[in-house]
């Protein structure tokens, strides 16, 4: 009383200053990301630099906010041909579901963390455009080997 | 504080019910013009607590469920009534004032009103919302949240 | 309108008298706030106010600086949670939960997954229950860190709301590497957890801990040792035990009213049976009791998480199981300690593969219907001390 | 005509005073707030962030001039330049040296306070004017506590004036030069220390510094009576608010702190505006200090704080001061004896 937790009060805040700050200067300073840290989707090639995806449509499905569209269309002979594999980036809450459910490794959760943009299309991604799917034994293979 | 068990409490007011246990805990059952009775005996019986209210669209009518606790002998206890669409339940917030906001959510998300709710307004939604939980009210699919480029 | 009718009695012929007696917890009927009354000044406090923590909007009737009804008007940040939910299959839910309580999203995603665990009678094992608790206790004490931060500017104080950032960047990227992100969890599913907690994730929480206590107690000197502090909550803000009964307030808010009651003891879940804590319990319910009871929690939290650690058993962090999870037809209420309250969902299954309906039975709602009740009769510092004091979620609130 | 120059070097060189004052003291909060929350402040326009203050004056005075379509328009537009004038006037009678002063007035330290409670004035009428009801209640609060604290502001420097005998602060800050007892500086703190506990406290809340902010009172009313303000305007109201801090902190020296002077050592006429500056500059310090970290007053407990602690403290200093100083003479006396 009288006043004196006022006075301990200021010595704590003065005793914080001269701590120092613990601000990271955020562009010139970064902290280290976690591993699972989930940031945007991505895909993942093969040694090959072949897309590891095949297709499968699982992560499509699975995405709660639908933010992913895969256009596939059949090759003649077996075989998928991906038009485009559309991510929404911008509606993408990052919850890592289709990292998950994917059978094949194919994507991932990337640490890539700098998503403000000033152009409204960099929103919509087209993580693959016109390829020819993996065929699911080929990625299942070579994870064995 | 007497410690008497639901059944015993209805039967001694004369009250029609339907007891069962199912894995929800105990539920009882009753006709929707009953509550407001049934409610008041309970809360002198000593299920003084409404831990929540809410009403399911059963795809026919709508189901309002009190959920009560008695604090004293840690139970709860679970009572369903039927309502018709557009239809009323009596409100219970002299008996209950915890159901003040659930009573205004249910009548906004379902389309039912309870009777006698001092501040019937609308708690979540602008008014000309439709009742956004029956079940005839669809959120949009997945190929029309998609938008290619 | 007179005073005498305002609040609810009646001057007849035969004198002054009350229409009857009014239900137990109330001081009047609650008509909400009369927007058109021209004596008194309507106070349309919110939706964007810094005080109300998010978009919250209070309609305040002042008489001068006195407060003489105050009503809630929510929905600003209503998602239908609920609705979303129905088209969600039983993994995916968790996701929408995350959002509700943005604090303390591991509490809702537990709720979740112990209902449908209830109802589809899946065992968890072991370790995924004390994993769960671990980082309940983790999220609980940076949901009151923020809480303590968030009052301490309420009341006016600075200081504090920089201090604890300190404390939640240490258990938020302790949570980030365990779960991958920092409040949107997406961690707990039914039947355990997703994953189990990565290699030296030990050492850095205990060396969070070392911190942690003289932390807590440089806030605590810096709020509840100040008289200031001390003049402003003592004595405001009261919502006596049976007030506090009759609105269903639970958590902090019923504790600090006396009543002792705690999810985490009397209805046990996860790995607290098998741990020992107290209960701090306040009693008369004002502003004081509620800060108390928050940091005796706190220090509480701090003495769970050392024997969650040190007793963290071996095993599997989860049961298999499909991923498209059928839950058999019916219904189950499952409920946590969250750090407002009693947090429970009521899920409704037809068998097939997205609940039928998913009920949440948020506490910071029930918290904050005591409204009218805690902020009249008080000035308008008042409001806003106990406004803060009930420690409200919006995300939570509107769902 | 010599003397005419004079006077309007004296005056222009006040109001570069002053707005580099502002400016400087606008930077000196936000740095000092923020290492005291472990921050770092601003940083990133010019060196250290020093061109921030200039970077948001220049924002500020290019900012539409907005008035609120109900808003009572004279009231509204005069009610700025009511805050700034008086606190900035109140630079006047500030003693900055031995011969460095605006000019030199018998009654400077009246003056000075006589100003000062002119801002309530128009922290009043604009909260009334803008037609808010937080700028209302803002206004009304404002009004009820610097009204208030007027008082034992007044008093408490009733003290150190006994004790020079004179309201001229040149004369109040001379009476301060040498020490006692070989080695005590003669600064007026010392004896006049309840006086200068009482002058701290009220300066504070007449500068409407956390604790006692509850005109602008950030998580209540938001900002109070500047609600409404924008651009040039407010940041008139902003100025005022620091050149307040500026004056009351600069009164406190001359009044307890010697003013000018070095203690033990005689004080070169170039060094004179420095020390008091130095001396100024720490008092703003405290004063930020307490403001990054004490909670806010309620409005009621700080009225009655006012009236039933500090005025009745104060009196009674003032009558207990008076007899020590008339009995002192006649004590000493009969002890020598």
């Amino acid at each position: 009383m009288w006043g004196s937790g006022i006075l301990n009060g200021m010595r704590i805040t003065m005793r914080n200053m001269l701590r120092g700050p613990i601000t990271v200067m955020y562009p010139e300073q970064k902290l280290v990301i976690p591993e699972r840290a989930r940031w945007a989707v991505a895909q993942l090639y093969d040694a090959d630099g072949n897309p590891k995806c095949t297709a499968c449509r699982i992560c499509e499905n699975e995405c709660p906010d639908h933010v992913l569209s895969v256009v596939v269309s059949p090759i003649e002979g077996g075989g998928k041909h991906i038009d485009d594999y559309v991510y929404e980036v911008g509606a993408c809450m990052m919850c890592g579901l289709c990292v998950e459910a994917c059978p094949y490794d194919a994507i991932e959760m990337s640490h890539e963390y700098e998503l403000a943009t000033r152009d409204p299309h960099d929103l919509v991604r087209v993580l693959l455009h016109d390829v020819d799917a993996a065929s699911p034994r080929r990625v299942k293979g070579g994870d064995d080997a | 504080m007497p410690a008497t068990r639901p059944a015993d409490v209805l039967h001694a007011c004369g009250i029609p019910f339907e007891a069962s246990t199912e894995v929800l805990g105990e539920v009882v059952r009753l006709d929707v013009s009953l509550i407001a009775d049934a409610l008041a005996a309970l809360e002198e019986s000593g299920f003084d607590f409404l831990v929540d209210l809410f009403a399911t669209d059963t795809g026919e009518r709508l189901e309002v469920t009190w959920h009560l606790r008695a604090f004293a002998q840690r139970s709860d206890l679970y009572l369903k009534a039927l309502v018709d669409y557009d239809g009323s339940a009596p409100s219970v917030w002299e008996t209950y004032p915890a159901a003040l906001y659930p009573e205004r959510e249910a009548a906004e998300l379902l389309g039912m009103t309870f009777t006698g709710h001092p501040n019937p307004k609308r708690l979540l939604t602008t008014d000309g919302t439709e009742p956004l939980l029956r079940k005839s009210v669809l959120i949009r699919t997945a190929e029309e949240v998609r938008r290619p480029s | 309108m007179t005073d005498e009718e305002h609040m609810g009695w009646q001057i007849t012929s035969e004198g002054t008298q009350r229409p009857g007696p009014l239900p137990r917890g109330l001081r009047r009927i609650p008509r909400g706030v009369d927007e058109l009354a021209t004596e008194h000044l309507v106070l349309n406090m919110g939706p964007q106010h810094p005080s109300t923590h998010g978009v919250l909007h209070v309609l305040v009737e002042l008489d001068g600086e006195e407060v003489i009804a105050a009503e809630a008007s929510l929905g600003y940040l209503h998602r239908g949670i609920e609705k979303l939910a129905e088209s969600r299959r039983y993994h995916q839910v968790p996701t929408l939960l995350d959002r509700a309580d943005y604090l303390s999203g591991l509490h809702t995603e537990t709720a979740w997954a112990l209902t449908v665990e209830k109802l589809a009678g899946i065992e968890v094992p072991r370790k995924a229950s004390w994993l769960r608790s671990l980082l309940m206790e983790l999220n609980r004490y940076a949901s009151h860190l923020v809480w303590i931060g968030t009052f301490g500017l309420d009341a006016g104080a600075m200081a504090p709301f920089l201090y604890i950032m300190r404390d939640r960047e240490m258990i938020l990227d302790v949570l980030e590497a365990i779960t991958g992100s920092r409040m949107m969890f997406n961690y707990v599913r039914p039947g355990g957890v997703v994953a189990d907690i990565p290699a030296g994730i030990d050492a850095k929480i205990r060396e969070w801990l070392s911190h942690a206590s003289g932390w807590l107690d440089e806030n605590d000197a810096l709020l509840g040792g100040n008289e200031i502090f001390r003049l402003r909550m003592n004595g405001t803000g009261v919502i006596d035990r049976t007030t506090a009964l009759a609105f269903g307030m639970t958590g902090g808010c019923l504790r600090a009213s006396g009543v002792d009651y705690d999810l985490r003891r009397d209805v046990p879940y996860c790995a607290y049976p098998e741990l020992e804590f107290e209960v701090p319990t306040g009693q008369r319910g004002d502003n004081w009791d509620r800060y108390v009871v928050r940091v005796g929690e706190m220090r509480q939290c701090l003495r769970l998480i050392r024997q969650l650690l040190d007793g963290m058993p071996e095993g599997e962090f989860s049961s298999k199981r499909s991923r498209a999870l059928k839950v058999p037809a019916g219904e189950s209420y499952a409920a946590v300690e969250s750090p407002r309250g009693e947090l429970g969902i009521h899920l409704v299954s037809d068998g097939g593969l997205t609940p039928y309906r998913m009920r949440l039975r948020s506490p910071a709602y029930f918290n904050l219907a005591v409204v009218d009740e805690a902020l009249a009769g008080g000035l308008i510092a008042d409001a806003i001390v106990t406004l803060g004091s009930l420690d409200i979620v919006l995300g939570e609130i509107d769902r | 005509m010599s003397t005419a120059l004079g006077v309007l070097a004296r005056f222009g060189a006040m109001i570069g005073l002053l707005l580099v004052n502002g400016v400087v003291l606008i930077y000196m909060l936000r740095k000092v707030l923020g290492r005291l929350h472990l921050r770092i402040g601003p940083n990133r326009v010019g060196p250290w962030g020093i061109l921030q203050t200039i970077n948001d004056v220049i924002k500020l005075l290019t900012k539409e001039d907005l008035r609120p379509d109900s808003a009572d328009a004279w009231l509204f537009n005069i009610a700025p330049f009511l805050i700034f004038v008086p606190s900035f006037m109140a630079y006047i009678p500030l003693v900055f040296g031995p011969t460095l002063a605006v000019t030199s007035l018998d009654t400077g330290l009246l003056l000075a306070f006589a100003l000062t409670s002119l801002v309530p004035l128009g922290v009043l009428m604009a909260g009334w004017s803008s037609n808010s009801k937080w700028s209302l209640l803002g206004g009304m609060r404002a009004a009820g506590l610097q009204i208030a604290y007027e008082v034992p502001l007044l008093l408490s420097a009733l003290g150190p004036v006994m004790m020079a005998g004179s309201l001229d602060p040149v004369k109040i800050v001379a009476a301060q030069s040498g020490v006692w007892l070989g080695f005590i500086p003669r600064w007026f703190v010392l004896p006049q220390l309840i006086a200068f506990v009482v002058y701290a406290i009220s300066s504070q809340a007449e500068t409407q510094q956390t604790p006692f902010d509850m005109s602008e009172a950030e998580s209540e009313l938001i900002t109070g009576f500047a609600n409404e303000y924008g651009g040039m305007r407010f940041s008139f109201m902003y100025l005022a608010e620091f050149s307040n801090m500026f004056v009351v902190s600069a009164i406190g020296t001359m009044l307890f702190f010697g003013g000018w002077q070095l203690p033990w050592l005689a004080t070169p006429a170039w060094l004179a505006p420095l020390v008091f500056m130095a001396k100024t500059y720490t008092g703003i310090f405290v004063m930020m200090w307490a403001r990054g970290s004490l909670p806010r007053f309620r409005v009621d407990q700080m009225l009655s704080f006012c009236w039933k602690v500090l005025i009745p403290v104060s009196l009674a200093w003032v009558v207990l001061w008076a007899c020590i100083q008339r009995l002192w003479p006649v004590v000493s006396v009969a002890v020598s004896r």
